[in-house]
């Protein structure tokens, strides 16, 4: 598959995940497009770290409002029913576990769960931003990212980067499957269309296990 | 309470001088005070600890003093979108403390509510906890986070009464009503200036009584 | 969340049951979800651990749970305007846990904001201390405040929308936007109930998120 | 003096200890009296601890807001430029030191400004409500009571009753005199009308330092 649809593919499986109801942040890039892909009959709500909930859809050109971004800066929209507040506020919702889930991408996860997104010494010091919170916070933290980086696996025995936070991550979706996270350690439980477990295998340092009841990622 | 604390722009810049700890209000460049900025970009006022959620992007509001290398120490959640602080920050010129941004948030408030710090989760097990203590409350760790203050604060205000009184509009509240509470001086940059009374009482996110200053933003 | 989350009075107290730690939110009888508490009153629940600012006074809100004998631990910052309370202290058949009202504020909001504790200097060489930590922080003493949270909340709402976002209005907000945070399950009593979208998001001040469940309050 | 004289002299002079543009909280009873003296020109704003900056007049008859109470549960108004807020929020401005005088009974106060007032065990257990905070975190704290209960002083060497808080009282003000909490000591520093060094001392446990630059305690 080609990058733009992996993360398509990818986004639409997480969409799946959320349940009606749900309160949801999604982090920068390709977690922001399973905003996208919502299934028919469920209403989600949408966190914006910077200070409120129900972000909406981006506005028409020339609507544009410079008192309403989202997190990453950008202008969006707010629903009806939205509400704004201040920074403290907002992340008295995330840190407080008031946020369902929250999505957002990898640099490694692994076997235990941990995760690293916010740096790489030396190279890349965006600052974390409101990431270790969400991912302190959230009921569950699913990372959506490409299952590697130009060849090399992201899914390890052990993190080596800088942690955004440990033992957060409880399921991992890539191009190639669906990951949980478990005390026992990381279970397959979805492939994706056309591969084998030895294809998944191949491309993951840690050492996967197989859910006896695996199935074929649908999205 | 002064009753009517308007000022010009230049008698509010008057009051910031090099080396000091100012906070600025905004996020993502959404809304920094930024004639207040500017104007501290053209009067140079140098090697200030700035404490902001983040340094915007090289050309707009804060950046600008990144930009101009007024600061020398920084504190923020984020600083991805201003290449420049990177920069700076791996020349060794600018010190830069990288917070939690819902720490930054509750620090800030802590400060300003006289609380001698929080505990918070965020953190645990990252370099975020190197030098900090570890406080085990009913068996769960958490990070001992101290309360920030600053000598100025400078925010931003939608509507804002002669007396101080704000009203904060959409997405433009984020740091500005925490870091109101945490600043020995404040001064808000109102894209309104209104009479006593205008506000309706339910309506006023930071009291006048916080409030030192307002310039127009107009 | 639900999109429509009104029920009936009845309902809502069907969901609460001897034994349970409730939160209700009001100021000495000023807006204290007054309908729930009758119809807890009248189902005669009991054995109840109560978080509230005071207990009103004996024939007003939560008083009448003191008079009718239902609470067995109170967590409260004032007691004085509801003699039964205290009768019943000193006759060791309620135990009251007594508050500074500043603290009790924020180990409420500790307790929705997911923090481990707070460090306040208020309560500092008083009885307030007793069998608490005493952390310095940079040369100041400081107690360990920890988060309170509950199985129940009963707070009151000025204007709720169907969602659940709440205005409150004057003197009536107090205790509740923190309660709202900090239980398991929320239930509104509103003065008024509008349509979704009805409530300006600017005004909203407990987001809907937090709300389960609504009664009218008329 | 009579008593209610007494408590309109007190509430007199500390009226003048209140600087325009403080921001004060007044206790209940006595301190409450204070709001009918402020000076001429001087405009004070008044905290109210249940949620409010901004406290007005008593409402008319029949025009009872049931929504706007003070602390003490009755009726109030708002002045134009008030706010409301809630709990936490209040006492973020009395623990984070925006209150510039508080002002409030006691029932005993000792050498080192250590307060009692909020309890005598076995007896009055009302609770502490907001005073510890306020104390605690007011930048002025007044103490204004009258000097003796029952012909009993209330000014100790060393209070006996629980504390409200140690070291927090700056000045006490009562019918007989203002004393100023000092690192040394008490410091009388006006004495009322008509009495002697002598009937103040008497009537005080602790020792009072004499201001050598005493004065007629004027109202």
């Amino acid at each position: 598959m080609e990058k733009n649809m992996d993360k398509e593919f990818i986004a639409k499986r997480v969409a799946k995940e959320l349940k009606d109801g749900d309160v949801v942040n999604l982090g920068i890039g390709l977690p922001t497009l399973v905003a996208n892909y919502i299934p028919e009959g469920v209403e989600i709500t949408l966190h914006s770290e910077n200070g409120f909930v129900g972000i909406g859809p981006a506005p028409k050109e020339g609507e544009e409002d410079p008192y309403l971004v989202n997190a990453g800066g950008q202008y969006v929209t707010i629903k009806p029913g939205g509400a704004f507040f201040d920074s403290a506020f907002s992340f008295l919702i995330v840190r407080g576990g008031h946020v369902d889930v929250t999505v957002l991408g990898a640099l490694e996860v692994d076997e235990e769960g941990n995760l690293a997104n916010w740096m790489v010494p030396g190279k890349m010091v965006p600052g974390m931003g409101g990431a270790m919170d969400l991912v302190t916070g959230a009921k569950k933290v699913i990372v959506a990212m490409n299952h590697t980086a130009k060849g090399a696996p992201k899914i390890l025995k052990k993190c080596r980067l800088p942690l955004t936070a440990v033992k957060c991550v409880n399921l991992i979706i890539t191009e190639m499957g669906v990951i949980e996270v478990t005390d026992k350690g990381l279970v397959l439980k979805e492939i994706a269309p056309g591969l084998t477990v030895e294809d998944v295998q191949n491309a993951t340092e840690a050492q996967l296990i197989i859910s006896d009841d695996l199935k074929v990622m649908e999205v | 309470m002064k009753k009517n604390k308007v000022i010009s722009v230049k008698e509010a810049v008057d009051m910031i001088h090099d080396g000091m700890t100012i906070m600025i209000g905004g996020f993502l460049g959404c809304k920094n005070p930024t004639k207040l900025i500017d104007a501290m970009v053209e009067k140079g006022v140098k090697d200030l600890t700035l404490i902001a959620n983040d340094t915007s992007f090289p050309d707009i509001g804060i950046g600008k003093l990144i930009v101009n290398k007024q600061v020398k120490k920084l504190i923020a959640s984020h600083i991805g979108t201003n290449k420049e602080t990177g920069n700076q920050m791996n020349a060794g010129e600018l010190e830069v403390e990288l917070v939690p941004q819902g720490t930054l948030a509750e620090r800030i408030r802590a400060g300003g509510a006289g609380l001698g710090g929080i505990l918070t989760p965020t953190g645990i097990g990252t370099v975020v906890q190197e030098g900090k203590t570890i406080i085990n409350v009913d068996g769960k760790d958490y990070l001992l986070e101290k309360p920030l203050r600053a000598e100025i604060a400078l925010i931003v205000g939608s509507v804002v009464d002669k007396s101080g009184n704000i009203k904060y509009k959409k997405a433009t509240r984020n740091f500005n009503p925490l870091m109101a509470t945490a600043a020995d001086i404040v001064i808000v940059e109102a894209d309104e200036i209104v009479e006593v009374g205008e506000i309706d009482p339910d309506d006023v996110m930071t009291p006048g009584l916080f409030v030192d200053y307002i310039v127009s933003g107009r």
